[in-house]
């Protein structure tokens, strides 16, 4: 199975519908040890990339590029120009490419990582959505390595970044708003370290149910 | 949860409406994305002083465009910082010939916000500055935080860079005086109730009816300590305490140099307040609290001044930088030297500040 | 019971104190009896404008002290009129050569001790004369009852009036523009949660989680009605249809006749509203609420208006006269004429109120 | 029995310490129907008044005229205008008087409630402290009329006071603040009916402490 402009609108519709969801779950994190606003501040941008993807055309590169900045200009907050960061970078990873494999797909999500903690600084236990970024991309490219299909290894990746996320809930914040509680952020999970692993959650869920596998080698071997 | 709204989706929209109704001869206001600028534009060899950041704290940012202060705002959505294309279209709709000096409350989302901004203005040819405001002594390091967050402070690098940029300064001078007020600042707050953020419907942390939450931010965050309720005095002591006895404090912040067209690191430190400095004292209302109680805080304050051997030389009393609907207050102060001074009196007229005209 | 405050028994002294402390180029304050006056003695020759009430209403009537308003300002404890001692004592405080105009707001403990205090300073030879405030939509009639309560319009009164008497009116003048700006100015306001009096500790009245009530006073006293919450555009509509649809208002006021040098009844008429009418409108939050949602409130009295053909020339946004922390606003509309539309455009500054200078 | 400087400084002290002990009641009847202030001004007035009184000396004449000019400066509101006027015209009613009959202190006392009508031209009937003022006058006189002693007239007159008082019960108030509630004003007791009812109360509990009567005809007859 390659990935191409429609299924990655698949993801993105998936996404949105489960932050949609988890939007009343993810404020109350933020209101826990941030400002109470992740959940509308997700949920409010990916609604809106839908409706910017429904009305316009465009490859898997201007997929994703048109998600970036539609993120960018409309979610707010530090996990807008994060999340709109990771899609412009990703979306320039892909250029002029129609289709992507497990491995090209893992090298565009990196690449979008690095936008991230570019911009952020922040690095893997300052209980951040890196937490749950980085082990699901560790974790995705182990899979890929060891030759499972992008199903399989989508679902490893997810299954890290739930790892990932849970990892957030005794840490200190050091990044973010949730450092200015200092040991009072302990306890909580980070929201972003919540919906990247949504995000994360929904791009296997479309790749499972995208049918027919390649590469069961892993699987089978 | 009851507010004088008509629907949370509308809230930040019918806000600015109304202000640009109320206020035609000072502001207009566009949408979409939303920025508020100066009705009448200044000249066009003004440097240009833009801030911004998330809805909820009015009059900051949109109450204080106008003469003498700044040439453009722009409003997030409820406590949540503006976008970074929001940024640029307010930068293109003011004169920017002189340059731009963004200010900017250190918060994440507001920081990575103005620096996309930066770098997107930068490629189209704006020179530019920026200033991180960051005057929260609630905040004790920025090794293991963000930072010290952005706070009251913030209104006077708005009035004291924007009398300067009115007075016809260059840019690099602007900019200077508006590292030079932060540098200058502290601020802490405290508070008698949580704030309700209206598309959540519930308050953000809850008080017993006899705790208050000390050091908190200006978002409904949860603050440094909780304690009883005490006496007015008390409270002036903890917040003027923990300003006058803060330490230096440095720390590494990222600006934007125009002339290398990219971010330089430098160290920026506030030295300690010193007995005999000036200052500026702002006795802030968190939004639900009367004026006439932060007069009484005020009277506390310059009780507690005069122990330390502070001179308050200006001071001003009353909601600013608020957290919604929030009980509470918080108490800035700034050293001036007579520069700072000089621009702080300088006319202004915005619908939140006005004098001399 | 939190509040910003050290005890009961201290409030009003200290916010006064405060209040002094703030503003030393503008006023002083003196104790026992209390009473607020200008620092810069106006001149001799003119027409003194002195206001009072309760406690509780910041910045109303200690705000409004200064050039170009008021040239004193007697505070009573929280909620309750000043005594007739105190009135006295601040007329005896200000020049009075030319006359003195008392502005007091429609409550029998203000009218009665205002009566007494004019009394008094005729026996001293003061010449004076008396308006009474009373612009509350939401008492009906005053046949059965106090008559209208005195608000929002209290402000418009004492600016026109505080212009006019700047500017170098006599007496007379003063005091016509004064009756003429009541008459043309009505309000009506509306709570979403009561007020706390301090010497009492817990809430006048009780809302459940989503009420409100119509109608209400100054003083927590309970409104007209009680409502369940609706939309900003509804409430507005409340406010501004009573305002508007309210028909002629009679009654008969006594005022002092320094010529008869005794009490004379006149039957005094505020016209209804009509189409084509120009008038000030006045946006007031009752302590509590916070400015952003006024601003909102303001737009949609500018629909609302646009609707009935009323012209707002200018506006006031803001907490004006309050009640204690109380949220929930208040709409004023004041007829204006090109006289008393010079004397509001005049310059004043006050701690509250401030322009052109 | 007759009344005379001491009498009346009795009679202030014993209603100060009955109104600060009734100051929660009296206000919390003002917040129903009113601001919630009146037993805070009344308590505050007359501890004032028991203040002033101890430091000076001072006849009959002297003490009332003392009573009414410190609750008129010190109590604020409605009620300390119009019990303020009370006190200082039923002075001038007994100027130069050492001790008053009790014909004379009716008389005194008609004279001040004269004060509070021409000052709040509150009727009977109104929801007023009026409303307990007029009926314990009259009785006050009509004992007087009819013979009986000191400290059965002022029982008398207490007596009308309390059923004036409750008669503020159901009315609608037309004067004062409460007035602004029309029809919601009724079915709660007027505060300042109450603090008059008070007043009057330690009135008869003093002369009845003043021991042996003078005039029993009424009660023996
Ligand atoms: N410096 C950073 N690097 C990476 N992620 C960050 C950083 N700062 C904050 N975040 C993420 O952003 C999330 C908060 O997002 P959001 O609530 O939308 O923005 P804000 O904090 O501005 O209100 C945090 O939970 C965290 O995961
Ligand atoms: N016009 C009036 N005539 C007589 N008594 C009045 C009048 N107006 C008010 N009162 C009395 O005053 C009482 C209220 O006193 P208080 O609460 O101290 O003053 P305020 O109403 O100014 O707060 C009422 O309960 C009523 O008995
Ligand atoms: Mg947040
Ligand atoms: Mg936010
Ligand atoms: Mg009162
Ligand atoms: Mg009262």
């Amino acid at each position: 199975m390659l990935i191409d402009g429609s299924f990655v609108r698949n993801w993105l519709a998936t996404a949105a519908h489960d932050l949609q969801e988890a939007k009343a779950y993810l404020t109350q994190l933020d209101a826990a040890i941030g400002d109470a606003d992740h959940g509308l501040n997700i949920a409010r941008g990916f609604a809106a990339v839908v409706e910017k993807l429904d009305a316009a055309g465009g490859e898997l590169d201007g997929v994703l590029k048109l998600t970036g900045t539609t993120l960018m200009s409309t979610v707010g907050g530090a996990s807008g120009v994060l999340y709109g960061n990771f899609f412009v970078r990703a979306a320039a990873a892909v250029a002029g490419k129609q289709t992507l494999d497990a491995a090209q797909l893992a090298a565009a999500l990196h690449i979008g990582l690095e936008g991230i903690i570019q911009r952020g600084r922040a690095a893997v236990g300052d209980k951040t959505m890196v937490d749950s970024w980085a082990p699901a991309l560790e974790a995705l490219d182990g899979a890929v390595a060891s030759g499972a299909g992008l199903a399989a290894a989508l679902q490893s990746a997810a299954a890290a970044a739930e790892a990932g996320m849970n990892s957030t809930l005794p840490l200190v914040a050091k990044k973010g708003r949730a450092s200015y509680l200092g040991e009072r952020s302990a306890g909580h999970l980070d929201p972003g370290a919540v919906s990247t692993y949504i995000l994360l959650r929904a791009l296997a869920t479309v790749a499972a149910q995208a049918g027919p596998e390649g590469g069961e080698r892993a699987a089978s071997g | 949860m009851k507010k004088l709204i008509n629907g949370v989706e509308r809230i930040v929209y019918e806000q600015l409406e109304g202000l640009a109704l109320a206020h035609p001869q000072l502001l207009r206001v566009a949408f979409d994305p939303h920025y508020i600028v100066r009705s009448r534009p200044p000249a066009a060899n003004k440097v240009a002083v833009i801030s911004g950041g998330g809805s909820g704290h009015e009059p900051l940012h949109s109450g204080f465009v106008g003469y003498g202060m700044l040439d453009g705002a722009c409003p997030g959505a409820v406590f949540t910082s503006p976008t970074p294309d929001q940024i640029v279209a307010c930068v293109q709709a003011v004169p920017r010939a002189a340059g731009v000096l963004l200010i900017v409350k250190n918060y994440t989302g507001d920081v990575l916000s103005f620096e996309m901004a930066a770098e997107l203005l930068h490629m189209e040819g704006v020179t530019l500055r920026t200033v991180v405001v960051d005057d929260d002594v609630a905040v004790k390091d920025s090794l293991y935080t963000a930072g010290r967050r952005g706070v009251g402070a913030t209104l006077m690098v708005e009035k004291i860079a924007g009398g300067a940029a009115e007075a016809g300064c260059g840019l690099d001078q602007v900019a200077e005086l508006a590292r030079r007020t932060n540098l200058g600042s502290r601020s802490m707050g405290l508070a008698l109730s949580s704030c309700t953020v209206p598309a959540v419907g519930a308050p953000t942390f809850a008080l017993a009816a006899d705790e208050i939450e000390i050091g908190i931010g200006i978002h409904g965050e949860p603050g440094q300590k909780r304690l009883p309720c005490v006496t007015l005095d008390e409270m002036t002591a903890l917040l003027a305490g923990a300003i006058l006895d803060d330490g230096p404090y440095a720390r590494v912040e990222r600006e934007w140099s125009p002339q290398q067209g990219e971010w330089v690191e430098c160290t920026l430190v506030n030295p300690p307040f010193a007995a005999g400095d000036r200052v500026i004292a702002l006795v802030n209302g968190m939004g639900g609290t009367p004026l006439s109680e932060l007069y009484a805080a005020y009277r506390s304050l310059v009780y507690f001044c005069r122990g330390r051997d502070i001179q308050i030389v200006r001071n001003l009393v009353g909601p600013y930088v608020t957290a919604l609907e929030m009980a509470g207050f918080s108490i800035t102060l700034t050293r001036v030297d007579d520069e700072m001074l000089h621009f702080w009196d300088a006319p202004v007229h915005t619908p939140a500040l006005r004098w001399r005209m």
